[in-house]
């Protein structure tokens, strides 16, 4: 095999850390419903043995080469050619790890605040997480997009069982905005795999090359799916309302996994597949990003809702990560792809912060807040470091990933990179003004006497702010996973030679 | 003049069906335990299911063909019988219609059935559909008591007469041009005499279309299926949302692809809006449908229209496609139906969207399989609905029909909000009423065989996939 | 061993000691910590670091590599010349005696520890900015002190004062620093790396060159250079990004001395003159940085002789030496620009400490409020005399030899602008000396005009302060406040001595040490002109001191008279330009309209939303629009069926 | 010799009238026998096309056809009795407890 | 000429009572005039020389299917009926939709080309006799649905008992 390098261990790594959590969603299924802490322990055992399993990928990952790594393939569906077929690169294996870790921290953070259907909870995180775990591993497009759907059915129960008060309507959108584009995704991999003479081995469809009109098409029905998923603007406004009203649990999941998977989808398949349209479309997507990034920044400024406005943050964050994508240069790729997981690490922390005071308060408003640093001290230091990470300061994840982007998307497009930057200076300011309404200032008498973080909440922040400061300080322990692959990507997009760039053309080559 | 027998092993099944349904007939003169025939009726299908196998070949002249195709319908109608007939015994007990008749009138429409997937003569497929029709409308209006009952029994009876006439002026055309009923001397005939163009072939074309498109409950001709399906026994909704669906289908696809096989082009350009038709008013409509078995008779009409793009691809594969789609069909649909019938008991129609609030916390278990087949009629991995939907997809797309997926892709994405709204009844409210589920071994015991098969074929769906595709083989 | 590299990690390690341990175990002794790690960074500096910067060793080493991607690889080094070498004096100097200071300023409160962490922060930070050996290095510090800065603006936190104000400052200098970020994207993208030492080696090479930047050809060194002096007017509070510093001292004193006036805001100037490389390439932005520098001086200064607030005067006062810096270095003397940095340091902590001596004491910041503190405060009292004539630019003092060099830099150079900006420095040197007199005729001299002392006791800091202080109570501040008090006066004496010109018989040794790294410019100028130009700065600043003493100390009336007949230009003035009003009312007010009104209102709330809900509205009303077509009547069923087989053939009829 | 096209025309005339008279009356019986009347028209095509083409599927196809029509007609009655018993109406429009 | 005078008369009163049968407001009318026009349709198929479905046309139609409608009519309530509205409120649709049938079905039958004839010519027929003929095949050729209709026969009684028998109490 010279394409991949095959599982070398003695045991299926990844379907091992694929299925762990169904495992144990299994297990919890025949536990006693009475049983509650059993449950618990069952599931916080379960994500602690998958993270740890997971960690051999870290150790083991061969970083010289983008090859695929740990391979698994067996026939599956031979009359469709599909194939059980996992491998990671140094793309997917961090979030891979990230997705493990979220885990944990997902069913601790719930330990107390989830008080009905306990089981059914335990069980949905734990499918959750196999199948974004199996949607990052996937090297079939079938297995890839079974567990992108599937995914949907417990995330969808997290929000719309477990949620705030506007929940349902919150699940419904939630699972019909991401479904639509999902579907339209669901053609044009069918598209592909008849093109290609019926496969739907990534890797075998990315050696083909495809024709620009096709790959045009194809690249706006992939777009549908990942877009939704970031979620660029326009289609946005799924991810406040989802966030919002979603557990704790639900929101980092969110937050730092599942938004994820769009800007993953355009890394793994939009960029490789369709390089020629993906160069065509730059100018939009980054006008996109942009808009994303200014839009969503702005937006925050007028929240009242401290969860929603992290949520709008996670737009203008993700408008930063799909501006990278779209520079189309390694630093902007590479930025890109570690903003991901900082912005996986840093706004699934600022849920979890905010979870902590909600099981405390139950209120998501910023004006029940007030002073916050002086009751809870340590809680308040916590939250700065992720503020500060979230805004981008140096020695903080943030800044490694914005700037490499910044810089990336300056490289690509000056107007772009520029614009972008101002969305730095609304982040500061959106981030910051939150900081002191909640922190600083007068005490408000609704938080008076609340008890600072216990040992349970602090052990679920603290390996967020080792990340947080691990790759600020030292990110090349996490860069240095992604320049083999990168460079292999950006080695097919700029294979099928460059695309002049004209909209107005493309569009109208689109419409014919 | 010598008459000679005529080779009827083929016909094995049928006959044994018939013989297992006249002894159903007898034998409820005999005991007054009814259940009994249920499992009688129940291991008999089985029996006959295992006579399929060495059914294969042709008789009656053409009249009868059992191949790969009819026989994998015939195996969808016996999946159907078998699970509907679970669901029905604790059913019909509550309804107060434990008649010994029900059983029998469940084999005859089945026979009927079966003999529409076998038929290779338009006279036969009219006789088959009568009989399944006939049998049909009665069962339909089978709790004579209940008006909602007669009420759909009348509809079913009246739209269904309607429908025949039209069928049969459709087949007294065909029969004027060629000369014959036989479908593959239709054929013959048709591309001999070069009748392609021939305006009274495609009248009598729309004519076979409108027929068969009220049996698949194809818009505009579904117009029945929601009061339908709303007012007849639950049980019996289950059975007719499959089997005589499936039957349409068995004869749509022989009868186009064989008889009519020359003007492909205009049936498929017929068939194309009819399609988007059905898949609108069916995923549309439903959205605002309280009952949750009208809702199923809207999703069902939609299910058809999703079908009908197997037709639509007019190839093998697409065929395939089809037939996968409705076998996996007979189990969500009927697993779904499973969950409702549960809901009713003495003195509780259970059948309002409203009776599902907070099913989730009194009944998790109900709940959890609502769930599964919920997301499985909606198309979501890993459930058998997506590999449904991905395999009729596929082949549509490769017939070069990509729009029309988009459309169909987009329905179905529509499709979620009111299977997801049961869902969200069940999940996330607070139950108002209470509701006691009337469970029983045999109504467990279909919902263990659905829930297993749809989440089996959503994950492994080698085994069916193969098995429609060997049986389109030999069509 | 490289010791230089406990420089920056000694505050660093004591930062992480205050931060984990200081609440629990060190409480009230969590100065420990960070005065050992400052007074540890200042004497390796002193025996180490610079007499080997003397010696003309200049160190440039990389510790780790922090980023790599692609060809963008930047690591974290150290890079010690002449330059370092001053600011590192300047820094671990003034942040040893600060700190120590403020063992007795902040002694009691409750945030003890807290307040020592950041500042060991903060020192090691803007330890990590001056001694970086790379922009990226530079752009870390740079935004650790803004940081830093926001904690300790923002110390006090419960006041919404403060806490606004560190909020303004951070988010004032993220508009600077989005140019300075860009500037570092375009040297990268210019010279592929951002080490300083290829880039200032290949500088050159970009002459001339234009660059298309949005869509207009721009000069290239030009547009670098500016982008930078962005950063700069961040972070020196220059025009127009001035506004966050007076606003910063809702800080405690400490902070402001070291950090708003002895350091972090001076690192505009260091950037400046250590990328002259760049700047020199380009008048346009030479002339920009001298334009804006000398307007800030003269702006802020004529602001500051309005204000009432003891160190919002000292802060303008601040701005307006940070513009003389500028100046200098716009019409290319770097050399007086860093001088008149090191000078200022020493005076200005002076000013703030003695500031801050003064409101230990009377617990008010408003010199309306105070008068006659003299006879109760006589070592403040003495050093803030000294600062103020070393910052007025008295003969002798420090001030005067930084101050003055400037000027004659300024009119030494040869170009138009230069001349410009030497009117307006000579201007400023007017009102320097007058404000700070001012400042300490009103404080110290007269009457004490202070009211009821328990209307005081609580509102000007923390709780920890409340005690009975009325007139009778006032006394001088506890010995570990006044001895760094007097050191740092001998340094604001005695600080520029080393800078002394050759025309006053000095050896200008401070050009001397940093021509290495900035070079010297090109001076047009005889000796007469010289000393014409310092006599009449001597003489101008001296009239400044006169006429505040004939202003505040005989004819005290006559201020608010002169106030009422030109109460135009009075209240612009008190106002500051009304320029905190006009980014209010054009930059703060309609951003976050659009976000409220606009963006959430409407193209929210109305268009996405309107299409995401109105979709599925239109299809949920649609669908019970359709539902009734089912009307339940068997024969409306049995009509459509017709209809449809009708339509159905009649379109077959006329389409085929 | 009458030409086969009469007797379609009359067939189709038949049908059509059967067609009107089931969507249009509203006595269940008469609809029923609307329907006898359609199924009449198809049963005289069938038997005309058979005589033109001297085939007799047409007739057998006829003989199935009111076979079928008989055991249509006693079930369809029995429809309406067992309707009749429970609401005593035999007109279409007042069964319409379902809709929507 | 005469057959076709014959048929003219035929296909005249075959249209005119079936427009009565549909149209009467007396359902025992309607009935009465279905009478009449079966025993039309069945002269029309001697007229085609199919005697024995003539036959059955008279037995079956008019003997059993329209005394059981006769039946059912008898338990309904004719003096109502007599009062209210004979059509359904849409009827104008239905109308339109009926001629619009009509006129495309003509439309499309215009091209209908009869196919070539088999092997029961007439003379065939009169010398085998229609019942003979039609029976042979029934029993051989056509046993299968003929089996199959028997049947639907079976479904049809069980179906009227099981629909009409009274109320069990239960």
């Amino acid at each position: 095999m010279e394409q991949v390098i095959m599982n070398q261990l003695s045991y299926p790594i990844l379907s091992t850390v694929i299925f762990l959590p169904v495992l144990g969603a299994l297990l919890i299924l025949i536990t006693r419903r009475s049983w509650e802490l059993l449950t618990k322990w069952i599931a916080l055992g379960t994500s602690i043995l998958t993270f740890i399993v997971s960690l051999t990928l870290f150790t083991d990952f061969d970083k010289s080469t983008h090859k695929m790594q740990f391979v698994e393939k067996h026939s599956w569906i031979p009359n469709w050619n599909i194939n059980y077929y996992l491998g990671v690169d140094g793309i997917s294996i961090l979030f891979v790890l990230l997705s493990a870790l979220t885990a944990i921290l997902c069913v601790l953070i719930s330990w107390n605040s989830i008080k009905a259907k306990v089981k059914e909870f335990y069980i949905s995180i734990l499918l959750t997480t196999s199948f974004m775990i199996g949607v990052f591993c996937s090297l079939d497009f079938f297995l890839f997009y079974l567990f992108w759907e599937a995914m949907l059915i417990p995330m969808f129960l997290i929000i719309g069982v477990w949620g705030g008060p506007n929940r349902i309507y919150a699940a419904i959108k939630f699972f019909l905005y991401t479904l639509v584009g999902s579907v339209l995704m669901l053609v044009g991999i069918i598209v592909l795999y008849l093109y290609a003479g019926k496969s739907f081995d990534i890797l075998e469809l990315m050696t083909k090359n495809y024709p620009y009109t096709m790959q045009l098409w194809l690249f706006w029905a992939f777009f549908a799916a990942f877009a939704v998923k970031v979620p660029m603007w326009p289609v946005h406004t799924w991810l406040p309302d989802a966030h919002t009203e979603a557990p704790t649990a639900g929101s980092v999941i969110l937050a730092a996994i599942l938004i994820k998977m769009g800007a993953y989808g355009f890394l793994r398949f939009s960029l490789p597949l369709f390089p020629e349209a993906s160069k065509a479309m730059t100018p939009a997507m980054l006008t996109l990003s942009v808009i994303a990034i200014i839009y969503g920044a702005v937006i925050c400024l007028a929240q009242t809702d401290l969860k929603r406005l992290i949520a709008y943050s996670s737009v203008s964050h993700m408008g930063f990560v799909t501006l990278g994508i779209f520079a189309l240069n390694i630093q902007g790729l590479e930025g890109g792809i570690l903003q991901m997981l900082n912005h996986g690490v840093v706004t699934g922390a600022l849920f979890l912060s905010v979870g902590i005071v909600y099981d405390r308060t139950h209120s998501r408003q910023i004006a029940d807040y007030g002073g916050l640093a002086t009751v809870m001290p340590i809680y308040a230091a916590f939250f700065m470091v992720f503020t500060l990470a979230s805004v981008g300061l140096p020695g903080t994840n943030g800044f490694i990933g914005e700037f490499l982007i910044l810089l990336g998307g300056f490289a690509a497009n000056k107007l772009a990179g520029v614009l972008a930057c101002t969305g730095i200076i609304i982040g500061a300011g959106y981030m910051l003004w939150l900081y002191q309404k909640i922190f600083f200032m007068e005490i408000n008498k609704k938080i008076i006497g609340l008890p600072d973080m216990d040992i349970r909440e602090t052990i679920t922040l603290v390996p967020l702010i080792v990340l947080v400061l691990w790759i600020g300080i030292y990110p090349n322990s996490f860069l240095s996973f992604m320049h083999a692959s990168v460079q292999h990507l950006l080695e097919r997009v700029n294979a099928g030679g460059v695309q002049e760039v004209n909209i107005a053309k493309t569009i109208l080559e689109v419409v014919r | 003049m010598n008459f000679q027998l005529p080779n009827l092993s083929p016909m094995v099944p049928e006959l044994t069906m018939t013989a297992l349904a006249l002894i159903v007939l007898l034998i409820d003169l005999l005991i007054k335990k009814k259940e009994i025939l249920a499992l009688i009726s129940m291991a008999g299908v089985a029996i006959v299911a295992v006579t399929l196998l060495g059914s294969s070949g042709v008789t009656f002249g053409n009249m009868f063909i059992s191949d790969g195709y009819s026989s994998f319908f015939k195996l969808i109608f016996f999946i159907n019988v078998i699970l509907s007939v679970l669901i029905s015994i604790k059913y019909i007990a509550i309804e107060r219609v434990n008649y010994g008749e029900y059983y029998s009138l469940i084999l005859f429409s089945t026979i009927g059935m079966m003999i529409m997937a076998s038929a290779g003569d338009l006279i036969v497929l009219y006789l088959g559909l009568e009989l399944m029709a006939l049998s049909t409308y009665i069962l339909a209006g089978f709790i004579r008591h209940d008006v909602k009952s007669n009420e759909a029994a009348l509809k079913y009876f009246l739209l269904g007469a309607f429908s025949s006439a039209f069928l049969l002026y459709g087949i007294s055309i065909v029969y004027g041009l060629t000369g014959t009923t036989d479908l593959k001397a239709i054929a013959s005939f048709i591309s001999e005499k070069g009748l392609a163009n021939n305006f009274s072939l495609l009248l009598s074309v729309i004519f076979l279309t409108v027929a068969f498109g009220f049996k698949i409950a194809a818009a505009p001709f579904h117009m029945w299926a929601p009061d339908v399906y709303e007012g007849a026994p639950t049980s019996i909704t289950a059975f007719m949302s499959v089997g005589p669906k499936a039957a349409g289908f068995a004869v749509l696809g022989r009868v186009f692809m064989v008889a009519f096989v020359s003007v492909k082009v205009d049936w498929v350009a017929i068939l194309i809006p009819l399609s988007i038709l059905t898949m609108a008013v069916g995923n549309i409509v439903a959205l605002s449908q309280t009952n949750i078995k009208r809702m199923l008779a809207y999703s069902s009409i939609a299910h058809a229209g999703y079908a009908l793009l197997g037709i639509i691809t007019a190839n093998n594969e697409g065929l395939a496609s089809m037939m996968n789609y409705l076998m996996i069909y007979a189990f969500m649909n009927i697993g779904a139906f499973a969950v409702i019938i549960m809901l009713r008991s003495e003195g509780f129609k259970g059948d309002s969207i409203y009776d599902y609030e907070g099913l989730s916390k009194t009944h998790p278990w109900a709940a959890a399989l609502m769930l599964i087949f919920m997301f499985s009629l909606t198309g979501i991995p890993p459930t058998a609905g997506f590999i449904g939907k991905l395999y009729i997809f596929i082949s549509a797309i490769n017939a070069g029909y990509t729009w029309l997926v988009v459309v169909a892709v987009i329905f179905s994405a529509i499709s979620a909000y009111f299977y997801m709204r049961i869902v969200m009844y069940m999940y996330m409210r607070e139950p108002k009423v209470t509701v006691t589920l009337s469970t029983s071994l045999p109504t467990d015991f279909a919902l263990v065989i659905t829930t297993v098969a749809v989440l089996v074929i959503g994950v492994f769906p080698s085994f069916l996939v193969g098995l429609a595709r060997a049986a389109i083989r030999g069509f | 061993m490289k010791l230089y590299l406990l420089i920056p990690f000694l505050p660093l390690t004591a930062f992480v000691i205050n931060i984990l341990l200081g609440k629990e175990v060190l409480r009230d002794k969590a100065h420990w910590p960070s005065i050992l790690a400052v007074v540890g960074s200042f004497f390796i500096t002193i025996t180490s670091v610079l007499p080997q910067a003397m010696a003309g060793k200049v160190i440039n080493e990389d510790l780790y590599t922090w980023m790599v991607s692609g060809t963008f690889n930047v690591t974290v080094g150290f890079l010690i010349d002449p330059l370092t070498a001053v600011m590192l004096v300047v820094v671990t100097t003034c942040a040893s005696l600060i700190h120590i200071y403020a063992v007795g300023y902040m002694h009691g409160d409750k945030g003890y520890y807290r307040f020592f962490a950041y500042m060991s922060l903060f020192t090691f930070c803007m330890l990590m900015l001056v001694m970086g050996n790379n922009f990226m290095q530079l752009y870390f510090g740079w935004e650790g002190v803004g940081l830093c800065s926001y904690f300790l603006i923002g110390y006090y936190f419960n006041k919404k004062s403060a806490a606004d104000a560190g909020k303004k400052a951070f988010i004032v200098n993220r508009f600077g620093d989005f140019g300075f970020g860009i500037g570092v994207f375009m040297i990268f993208l210019t010279f592929g790396t951002l080490h300083y030492a290829p880039v200032f080696a290949n500088a050159a090479g970009i002459t001339g060159q234009t660059v298309n930047f949005l869509g207009w050809n721009v000069d290239l060194p030009t547009l670098i250079a500016l982008l930078l002096f962005c950063g700069a007017v961040g972070k020196s509070a220059q025009v127009p990004l001035h506004v966050w510093l007076p606003d910063a001292m809702e800080g405690p004193t400490p902070v402001s001395a070291l950090i708003h006036a002895a350091t972090m805001v001076t690192a505009g100037v260091f950037m400046v003159a250590r990328c002259n490389p760049i700047f020199n390439l380009s008048e346009i932005a030479m002339n920009t940085v001298a334009i804006v520098g000398a307007t800030t001086s003269l702006f802020t200064a004529t602001i500051a002789i309005t204000q009432n607030d003891i160190k919002r005067i000292i802060a303008y006062s601040t701005c307006s030496h940070l513009g003389l810096m500028f100046l200098a270095c716009g019409v290319g003397a770097y050399a007086a620009g860093i001088f008149h940095l090191y000078t200022h340091a020493f005076f200005k902590a002076l000013l703030f400490l003695a500031a801050g001596s003064v409101i230990h004491a009377v617990h008010t910041n408003d010199i309306q409020e105070m008068g006659g503190l003299k006879k109760y405060m006589p070592i403040t009292y003495a050093v803030f005399v000294i600062a103020a004539l070393s910052a007025g630019g008295v003969p002798g003092f420090s001030g005067f030899f930084s101050k003055d060099e400037i000027i004659w830099s300024a009119y030494a150079s040869h170009s138009s602008v230069g001349k410009l900006v030497w009117l307006m420095g000579t201007a400023v040197a007017f009102f320097t000396p007058f404000y700070t007199f001012r400042l300490i005729f009103l404080t110290f001299h007269g009457k004490y005009r202070g009211g009821h002392p328990e209307e005081h006791g609580h509102s000007a800091h923390g709780s920890s302060h409340g005690s009975h202080q009325g007139e009778h109570h006032i006394h001088e501040s506890p010995k570990v406040m006044t001895i760094p008090l007097i050191l740092l006066a001998v340094g604001a004496v005695a600080a520029g001595w080393v800078g002394i010109p050759p025309i006053l018989g000095g050896g200008a040794h401070f050009a001397e040490f940093l021509k290495p790294v900035v070079g010297h410019p090109e001076f047009h100028g005889t000796h007469a002109e010289e000393w014409g130009v310092m006599g009449l700065s001597t003489i101008i600043a001296l009239s400044g001191i006169g006429l505040a003493a004939f202003f505040y100390l005989r004819k005290t009336d006559l201020p608010e008279k002169i106030a009422k007949q030109f109460s135009g230009i009075y209240n612009i003035l008190y106002h500051k330009y009304y320029i905190d009003e006009l980014y209010h009312y054009t930059i703060v007010k309609p951003t976050l309209w659009v976000a409220d009104k606009v963006i959430v209102a409407i193209t929210d709330a109305r268009i996405i939303e309107g299409i995401v809900n109105g979709v599925p509205g239109a299809i949920g009303k649609f669908s019970g629009n359709l539902r009734k077509v089912q009307t339940g009547l068997a024969q409306h069923y049995g009509i459509l069926m017709a209809a449809g087989a009708f339509f159905i053939i009649a379109l077959v009829l006329l389409l085929r | 010799m009458v030409p086969l096209s009469w007797y379609m025309m009359l067939s189709i005339a038949v049908f059509v009238i059967g067609v009107f008279g089931f969507l249009s009356r509203r006595n269940i019986i008469i609809v029923f026998m609307s329907i006898e009347l359609m199924l009449n028209a198809v049963n005289i095509n069938l038997i005309s096309l058979s005589h033109y083409l001297q085939d007799m599927r047409g007739q057998i196809l006829a003989f199935f056809v009111i076979a079928v029509a008989a055991a249509e007609a006693a079930i369809g009655l029995a429809i309406v009795i067992a309707l009749f018993r429970n609401k005593a109406t035999a007109h279409v429009d007042e069964v319409k407890e379902m809709q929507g | 000429m005469i057959q076709q005078l014959f048929f003219a008369y035929f296909a005249f009163v075959i249209v005119v009572l079936s427009l009565l049968v549909i149209t009467r407001k007396n359902p025992v009318h309607s009935v009465l005039w279905m009478l009449l026009l079966f025993f039309h349709i069945a002269s029309l198929y001697l007229l085609l020389n199919a005697e024995f479905m003539a036959a059955i046309q008279v037995i079956v139609y008019a003997g059993g299917i329209l005394v059981l409608f006769l039946f059912a009519v008898f338990i309904l309530n004719i003096r109502e009926e007599l009062r209210i509205n004979k059509f359904i409120g849409a009827w104008p649709t239905g109308l339109t939709f009926a001629v619009g049938l009509l006129v495309v079905i003509i439309m499309s039958i215009k091209s209908f080309i009869a196919a070539p004839p088999g092997i029961y010519s007439i003379d065939l027929i009169k010398q085998e006799t229609h019942t003979k003929a039609l029976g042979k095949l029934l029993y051989t050729e056509f046993l299968y649905p003929f089996e199959v209709t028997s049947l639907i026969l079976l479904v049809a009684i069980i179906g009227a008992i099981v629909l009409a028998k009274r109320r069990l109490k239960s």
